[in-house]
């Protein structure tokens, strides 16, 4: 009964790889979200600006290592005299889908759309003072004051057409409150590798490659079905039916048999993402702790306990399955400031750390409250839930409360959590920008994600610095020196970088992208 | 007269009842000639019905023939299988239920259903079978049948239905009708008619009639040839006449013998008047009217109400120690006068008067009402709360109106209460399930006695038992009257049961108190048309062929 | 009729009120959608203003009056998730949910009576023990749990269903089906059994029971008595009365399947309304949740409605008014 | 008068012992005759005694997260772990011994099954009792919201109010107040069944001679409803009360898979299932298997039992 079975599946799976072979050049890619827009400047997250790289183009880009490289835009520096202005000198002979060529003009246009109200990118250009084409394949960036990293933010803002925007009434950004839609949002005029050819949110988008290109080689991918399968079970049981070909978002345990699985293979690769712990400094007693008068995290020495307790090793072993990358550092590889010093962590010593509890004060533990997402992060949960464990063994009774992200980050984002678990990405691979929003004391620019209210005066002053110094090796010393303060005070207690892995059907050659923003043109075929 | 329609020979009927069998028909013979109607009589469980079941084939499951035979013309039909007894229904024996309201398929008009059966049986046409329904339901006097046929079941009245159910059973021309209970859920009035009409049709058509009831009147006016069952078993067979006038086994004398009669036979039970005659209770132009139709949310709404009104100025008294009887049928408002007395229902307008006391009338007619009136309700299994024990029964009233609060004094009443009706003060532990139908209306009794009122309402006290069962209730309740000197209401549909236990009599119809006065002179010499009418249409064995 | 239909609607429209309301408050409870909206980068200011411009920091009740008015329009706003109109969101889904539902009523319908009929008839007999014992482990299944089954079972051991989706579909002017192709049938098998399942247990217990019910009244055995054959008592009596309290029963267990098929809508990734709705409880998209809630009380009330109206053709007693018959 | 101890119309069993009684009562004799039921009583009454008895006969204690090691991790069953300790059922991805987080978490899963059907019930046959009693605006009202309550599944209902609860109560007494959360939102979810039959059966009782007779007394209302009417329809409220067990141990179970239910420190056999659904592909069975089994066998028997007691408590199904 069973070797029948086993041969119809095996008969079935032949069929299927060959009409997967059969049609070779389209590729079904599925992951856990759909694209949220694409308008390419309402909305800054990952999954859309995913999506956004196969329609639109940026003026630079990243490769896998985190470098940038010329996209639409071929050279870039600061003007000679002025370090104020950085100059792009643009590709030429580039169109649009729509036949339109791409000309100084167009950028100007989009920067000035991704910097105006209701843009999520306007962040990423707050210090841009203001944008001029000088000619048709040069356009000058009029900065603020001295904004030697200003490149990075350019990776994700997607350059429109100026004349097919106006035609459709694009100026504007969607916005929310207007209780309309825009154009934008099902439909794309962009420079990239592929046309949308259709979209039915939430189901499939299908896009064709686009006969114009600039870059010499075509892509492998002619025809890309992308489809958003929320259900992580659903999702590889899709990949292994062979209804999809590439599968994004794998759950790690579901790794190891996929590999082992005839006919499948998984990619896996760090990303540039750090998936931390943290808790609430300052005086006050903790809201959800049994100690009511005063505030045990506030304690280096209980800081220090802790660390002592989180056994990463085993973390990755069984809950990451081996697919994480545990560090001692709030910040990945991949950013500049990490340094291999700064990545070493201390081996678990839980004797040591009862010690340090009862020195601190708290020989029998207390009690606290943990916020973890439950769908945000690999295995946030379970990371949760293990650190649970391993703090019990130091007498601190932990209660999980753990919340889909949409309950999770408003908490959060309060002040209202004492202990906490998030991650951080960082897409400027720059340690400010970790920085400016983890670290520097909560104000209304900065600080934002600074959850447990740390609060230095001094870090405070040389992150603020961190912006305008011009100097790069000066600037890297401060920037050394401030992981040192926060790696001392325990500001965050990191766990792990996160390991991205893409499942996919034997045949199809795709490496992971650190910033989970996988792009089809890569992907190659063997037989 | 060669061969029987019908023969019966030493049936038994069993009912596999866990462990035990239970035989509710035990070897019981007879024979129905061709278009002779046999009324098989009995109390409830005697077997008659089973016995019908039986000759029909529909006995329920689990029950079953386990043994002797049943031949129709001579044929043996008992042992064929389902479906050949099948064809014999409707075709060659029709039967006739006890609730017309409950016969009829109430998603299908009439002629649907008729024309159904008719072509079933009958090698007709749609259009045949049509105008053979048609002439069925004149037959049966449905008046303007023509039309009506292709009204729903819900469209006739009771006694129309059963007029309709009637036709269908006689559509096929069978040879034999059991008829169960046919009159049993009609008024008087209705009966009648509908036996009447039940004999006409089978003597038209040529069907012998077995006729089950519980109602010795009806057979002694209908049946020819009379079988009394008792405990499955048959008792005595013979003709009407004869078993009426000169009933041979006890069973059968004791039956007879409890049975009430409404002409006035032999010495009123009812106690001789006591000499004070002033009205103890006295009820004045007593109105209710009901609004019809409005639900909950419409009534929020303003618009014009529909009015019925169930009693119209309805006005009589009662004397103490006296026993004034309410007849009427079903609908003439006697339960809602019923009601409004024992505090149930407000009155519209009028006035209810206990000993002086207005018992609407505040606070204090409210006290006055609880302490003085009781109720005696009709059905004995609704009446008494099957989850309490019958100690707790009795003794809620009294508790309730502070009588007796202490724990031995309330025991000691209850236990000299139920030796006063009649039962062991063991019955004080069980609950209402392990007494009988005629225990419970005692039980009932007791716990209206035990707010020591003054004024009994009986609505239908003995309507729901046995005759021989209802003359020892009717008697308890006599010497229970002599004894506390207590007043009664009697209400009741049955002419008899008022005219053996009151002193004084109204007819109640359509809401109206159409006459009223000492029970002789109404019973004897009624005025009104409806009172006539009504006295007419009991069914009594006195009036036996 | 008219005026019994005119109240209805009138009870309607305060059920869709309240529902409203309920969905409304409901809602401002559930998490902050500005915080899912504004990406990593936003800062407390930026939060803030965003939540000025959505209207978020108006009093209650001007929130609900607005989204009462707007609702009458048939305006739900625009989804903070997917920036389209919800009205359209919902619409273009519909097709999906209206066609899974339809599939699974069908089959719960279908099978729910046949089993239900068969289960009433033979009572005793050794196989109506048997349906009617599986068909408790139809309901003592979580939904999820079948679902994920039958994945397991048909997609990735045997693969000879699709594990997700509805397959390829056609357009016909607005409404996109999947009843025109063979993959769009053969991905629906497992998300309308799956689906079925439960409201199949529910309808065939229903059935019997009822038909029981129906079975021991006096009219049947009079049926039988008038020699009526069993076919036409079991099927031409019987049924027809065991279908009136089936109807209203059946016919709000069916709507339920529409807001019930939330569940195996995510788990089958099927593209209906059920998987907007929780895809939208992820991030907080209040104008869609709220605007999927009053779409369910309006399935609530439109097939109340119905069934008010097939209670009046098939019961003829109804159609007289409720006077006459006791 | 010579008096008649009992009527000929019905006979009267004779004394036995109250044991015998209860013995030959309907209810025990058709549990006599219904070998499905014996065994679902069994296995529901060994589940319940595994629940309650689990602080006492579970081998480990998955609730105390200082006992765990993580490195124990998705031991398979019957075979040796990291630290040597053995785990008959196996470990899950925290290290907790299946059994034992089986045996709490059906503990957790009854709990919140049992209390929500009794809220739902205690609610529902309040209302009910009311609305069949008062009849007029109060039953208009009442069953007009118990009709749009279940128009909606039980499920959508209990997600709303689990939302609403969670943002009435401040984050840092959620996880405290999770379980009751879910009680009162399944609870919540589950009371318009109870209202219904209790109405239905209300006003067949009110119509009752046994109630008039209490009314004519002056019994205050609310007793009459507690002491006559409520005892006269707690046969049908038993019946659903028992299918709702069943209904509401599903309904826990779906509301955590959905991931709002208890914390995931002290999981039920919902949350159980959920984390075990991600190891369906993985090749670890037995963190999905085992829990899902018994949360089927946990809702079968309690429906069989209810299946049992319906037909039971009808004779005329019989």
């Amino acid at each position: 009964m069973h070797s029948s079975l086993t041969r119809i599946a095996a008969a079935l799976v032949a069929t299927t790889m060959l009409a997967g072979v059969a049609n070779a050049e389209t590729l079904r890619w599925a992951r856990a979200s759909d694209s949220l827009t694409l308008d390419p400047h309402s909305q800054n997250q990952g999954v859309t600006h995913t999506l956004g790289h196969h329609i639109y183009e940026t003026l630079l880009d990243r490769d896998v290592d985190g470098n940038l490289q010329p996209r639409l835009a071929t050279e870039w520096y600061l003007k000679e005299g002025d370090p104020t202005v950085w100059v792009f000198k643009l590709r030429e002979g580039v169109t649009f889908h729509d036949g339109a060529e791409f000309t100084a003009d167009d950028v100007v246009f989009s920067i000035e759309r991704a910097k105006s109200e209701h843009s999520n990118m306007r962040q990423l250009h707050a210090e841009v003072e203001s944008v001029a084409a000088v000619d048709d394949y040069t356009v000058e960036f009029q900065m603020v004051g001295p904004a030697p990293i200003y490149p990075n933010n350019v990776t994700n803002t997607f350059i429109m057409d100026r004349g097919w925007s106006e035609e459709h009434d694009l100026q504007e950004v969607q916005d929310f409150a207007s209780g309309e839609s825009n154009y934008a949002v099902l439909n794309a005029n962009g420079t990239g590798p592929y046309v949308l050819t259709s979209r039915e949110v939430d189901v499939q988008t299908v896009l064709t490659a686009f006969e114009d290109h600039w870059a010499e080689e075509p892509p492998a991918v002619t025809e890309i079905i992308y489809l958003p399968i929320a259900d992580a079970a659903t999702r590889v049981a899709a990949l292994l039916s062979g209804d999809v070909d590439l599968v994004q978002d794998v759950p790690v345990q579901d790794i190891e048999r996929l590999s082992s699985t005839e006919g499948f293979k998984v990619e896996t690769g760090p990303e540039n993402r750090i998936i931390y712990f943290g808790y609430r400094f300052g005086e006050e007693p903790l809201r959800s702790s049994n100690i009511t008068d005063s505030n045990p995290f506030n304690n280096p020495l209980v800081r220090e306990a802790m660390e002592l307790a989180l056994d990463r090793d085993a973390i990755r072993q069984v809950v990451m399955r081996g697919n994480s990358l545990p560090t001692g550092v709030a910040t990945p590889p991949f950013v500049n400031g990490w340094t291999e010093e700064l990545d070493a962590y201390p081996a678990p010593n839980v004797e040591r750390a009862r010690e340090l509890m009862a020195e601190a004060g708290y020989p029998d533990g207390f009690t606290v409250t943990l916020d973890t997402p439950n769908n945000r992060y690999v295995n946030d949960e379970a990371v949760s839930t293990a650190f649970v464990g391993m703090l019990g063994q130091i007498g601190i009774q932990v209660t999980l409360a753990s919340r889909p992200v949409a309950e999770h980050s408003p908490i959060i984002l309060a002040n209202e959590s004492d202990f906490y678990l998030l991650g951080w990405g960082v897409p400027t691979f720059d340690s400010a920008y970790i920085f400016n929003d983890l670290v520097h004391t909560k104000t209304e620019t900065h600080g934002t994600y600074n959850v447990g209210l740390y609060s230095n005066p001094e870090l405070d002053e040389k992150i603020i610095s961190l912006g305008t110094e011009t100097d790069l090796d000066v600037r890297n010393q401060t920037i050394a020196e401030i992981w040192e303060v926060v790696k001392a005070d325990r500001v965050l207690l990191p766990v792990h970088n996160q390991v991205l892995n893409y499942a996919m059907r034997e045949g199809i050659n795709l490496a992971v992208h650190p910033e989970d923003q996988p792009r089809m043109t890569t992907v190659t075929f063997s037989e | 007269m060669t061969e029987p329609v019908l023969s019966v020979k030493n049936l038994v009927v069993e009912f596999p009842f866990r462990d035990d069998v239970f035989r509710a028909v035990d070897d019981v013979s007879f024979e129905i000639m061709p278009g002779e109607v046999v009324g098989v009589v009995g109390e409830s469980g005697a077997g008659k019905s089973m016995t019908g079941a039986a000759v029909i084939g529909l006995i329920e499951r689990p029950g079953h023939i386990a043994g002797g035979e049943i031949r129709l013309k001579g044929e043996r039909i008992d042992n064929l299988p389902e479906d050949a007894r099948a064809k014999l229904r409707g075709k060659r024996i029709g039967m006739v239920f006890q609730d017309p309201l409950t016969s009829l398929n109430p998603l299908y008009t009439v002629g649907r259903q008729l024309v159904e059966t008719i072509r079933a049986h009958l090698p007709l046409s749609e259009a045949e079978a049509r105008r053979k329904a048609i002439d069925l339901l004149v037959e049966a006097g449905i008046p303007k049948a023509a039309e009506r046929i292709d009204s729903y079941p819900h469209q006739f009245s009771g006694g129309m239905r059963q007029r309709v159910v009637i036709a269908l059973a006689i559509a096929a021309e069978p040879e034999l009708i059991i008829a169960d209970e046919p009159t049993s859920a009609l008024d008087v009035s209705v009966q009648a008619q509908i036996i009447k009409v039940l004999k006409k049709l089978c003597a038209s058509h040529g069907a012998a009639i077995m006729l089950i009831t519980h109602d010795m009147g009806v057979i002694a006016q209908t049946a020819d040839r009379m079988i009394v069952m008792h405990h499955g078993k048959i008792v005595e067979t013979g003709t009407v006449g004869d078993i009426i006038r000169r009933p041979r086994e006890p069973y059968t004398i004791k039956l007879i013998d409890s049975i009430p009669t409404i002409s006035r036979t032999g010495e009123t039970i009812a106690p001789e008047a006591a000499n004070d005659d002033r009205a103890f209770v006295e009820i004045r132009d007593l109105v209710r009217d009901f609004e019809l139709g409005r639900s909950a949310f419409t009534r929020l709404l303003p618009g014009k109400v529909e009015i019925f009104r169930a009693v119209n100025e309805v006005s009589f008294s009662i004397a103490k120690g006296k026993t004034f009887g309410l007849v009427g049928e079903s609908g003439s408002g006697k339960s809602t006068c019923a009601k409004m007395i024992v505090g149930l229902l407000r009155p519209t307008s009028g006035s209810i008067h206990v000993d002086g006391h207005d018992v609407w009338a505040g606070a204090h007619g409210l006290r006055e009402r609880r302490r003085r009136v009781q109720m005696i309700f009709q059905d004995p299994y609704a009446s008494l709360n099957p989850r309490w024990r019958v100690a707790d029964i009795v003794a809620e009233p009294m508790k309730t109106l502070g009588i007796a609060r202490n724990r031995t004094e309330v025991q000691d009443r209850v236990a000299d209460l139920l030796t006063k009706v009649r039962l062991e003060p063991g019955a004080m532990k069980k609950f209402p399930h392990e007494f009988s139908g005629g225990q419970r209306q005692r039980i009932a009794i007791a716990r209206a006695l035990s707010s020591q009122p003054e004024f009994i309402v009986c609505d239908e006290p003995t309507s729901a038992l046995d005759v021989s069962v209802q003359a020892q209730v009717l008697d308890l309740m006599s010497a229970l009257q002599e004894e506390f000197g207590l007043t009664y209401l009697l209400i009741s549909h049955n002419l008899a049961v008022v005219r053996q236990m009151s002193s004084a009599v109204g007819v109640l119809h359509n809401g109206v108190l159409v006459e009223s006065g000492p029970v002789d002179a109404i019973f004897d010499n009624p005025q009104a048309d409806y009172t006539k009418m009504l006295l007419d249409a009991v069914p009594d064995i006195s009036k036996v062929a | 009729m008219l005026a019994f239909i005119l109240r209805r609607l009138g009870q309607s429209v305060l059920v869709m009120l309240v529902v409203a309301f309920i969905a409304f408050m409901v809602f401002r409870y559930v998490g902050d959608p500005v915080v899912s909206m504004v990406g990593q980068d936003a800062t407390t200011g930026d939060i803030e203003q965003l939540r000025t411009r959505l209207g978020l920091n108006d009093p209650f009740y001007v929130q609900f009056v607005r989204f009462v008015g707007n609702a009458l329009q048939g305006q739900f706003g625009i989804s903070y998730r997917l920036q389209q109109p919800v009205s359209q969101l919902i619409l273009e889904r519909l097709p999906a949910t209206i066609e899974l539902a339809f599939a699974s009523a069908l089959i719960a319908l279908v099978f729910g009576v046949v089993l239900g009929i068969y289960t009433a008839l033979k009572p005793r007999s050794f196989s109506s023990a048997v349906i009617m014992t599986i068909s408790l482990v139809g309901v003592s299944l979580p939904t999820f749990l079948i679902g994920i089954g039958l994945i397991y079972l048909f997609a990735v051991e045997l693969k000879v269903l699709p594990s997700f989706g509805r397959g390829q579909v056609v357009q016909l002017g607005w409404w996109r089906t999947g009843l025109l192709t063979e993959s769009g049938w053969r991905s629906l098998i497992l998300p309308a059994i799956t689906l079925s399942l439960f409201q199949l247990t529910l309808i065939m217990r229903l059935v019997r029971a009822e038909m029981l019910e129906v079975m021991r009244t006096d009219y049947i055995r009079f049926a039988r008595a008038r020699g009526l054959s069993q076919r036409a008592i079991n099927f031409g009596h019987a049924l027809r009365n065991t279908l009136v309290p089936v109807i209203t029963i059946a016919g709000l267990q069916l709507g339920s399947v529409i807001a019930f098929a939330i569940i195996t809508e995510t788990v089958f990734q099927w593209p209906g309304v059920g998987s907007l709705f929780v895809n939208s409880v992820q991030v907080v998209d209040v104008p869609v949740m709220a605007a999927y809630l009053v779409f369910v009380a309006l399935v609530f009330v439109v097939i109340n409605l119905i069934v008010d109206i097939l209670y009046f053709i098939v019961d003829p007693r109804l159609r007289d008014g409720a006077r006459t018959g006791r | 008068m010579t008096d008649l101890p009992h009527s000929p119309e019905q006979p009267v069993p004779a004394r036995t012992s109250r044991l015998a009684t209860f013995w030959r009562s309907d209810l025990v004799w058709s549990y006599r005759h219904s070998p499905v039921t014996i065994v679902a009583s069994i296995v529901a009454l060994a589940l319940i005694l595994m629940a309650v008895l689990a602080p006492w006969i579970a081998p480990y204690n998955p609730f105390n997260p200082a006992t765990l090691n993580l490195m124990d991790g998705m031991t398979p069953p019957n075979s040796a772990s990291y630290s040597d300790r053995y785990f008959l059922l196996g470990t899950d991805n925290q290290g907790r011994d299946v059994l034992s987080t089986i045996m709490y978490g059906s503990r957790v899963s009854l709990f919140v099954g049992i209390m929500a059907t009794l809220f739902a019930m205690v609610m529902g046959v309040g209302l009910g009792l009311v609305a069949g009693y008062a009849g007029g605006l109060a039953d208009a009202v009442i069953m007009r919201v118990a009709d749009v309550q279940l128009s909606f599944p039980a499920i959508l209902i209990a997600l709303l109010i689990f939302g609403v609860a969670r943002g009435i109560i401040p984050p840092n007494h959620q996880e405290g107040a999770a379980v009751w959360v879910l009680i009162l939102a399944i609870g919540l979810a589950n009371w318009a069944q109870f209202a219904r039959t209790v109405r239905g059966a209300t006003m067949v009782e009110r119509q009752k001679d046994y109630v008039a007779a209490a009314r004519i007394l002056g019994v205050n209302p609310i007793l009459i409803l507690l002491r006559h009417v409520l005892p006269n329809v707690l046969g049908p409220v038993l019946v659903i009360g028992t299918i709702g067990l069943a209904l509401a141990i599903i309904e826990e179970a779906t509301l955590s898979y959905l991931g709002v239910g208890v914390p995931p420190t002290q999981p039920s056999l919902g949350t159980l299932i959920r984390i075990g659904q991600q190891f369906l592909f993985s090749g670890e069975w037995w963190i999905l298997l085992f829990p899902a089994v018994t949360l089927v066998l946990l809702a079968l028997s309690v429906n069989l039992l209810g299946d049992w007691l319906r037909d039971a408590l009808n004779p005329k199904l019989r």
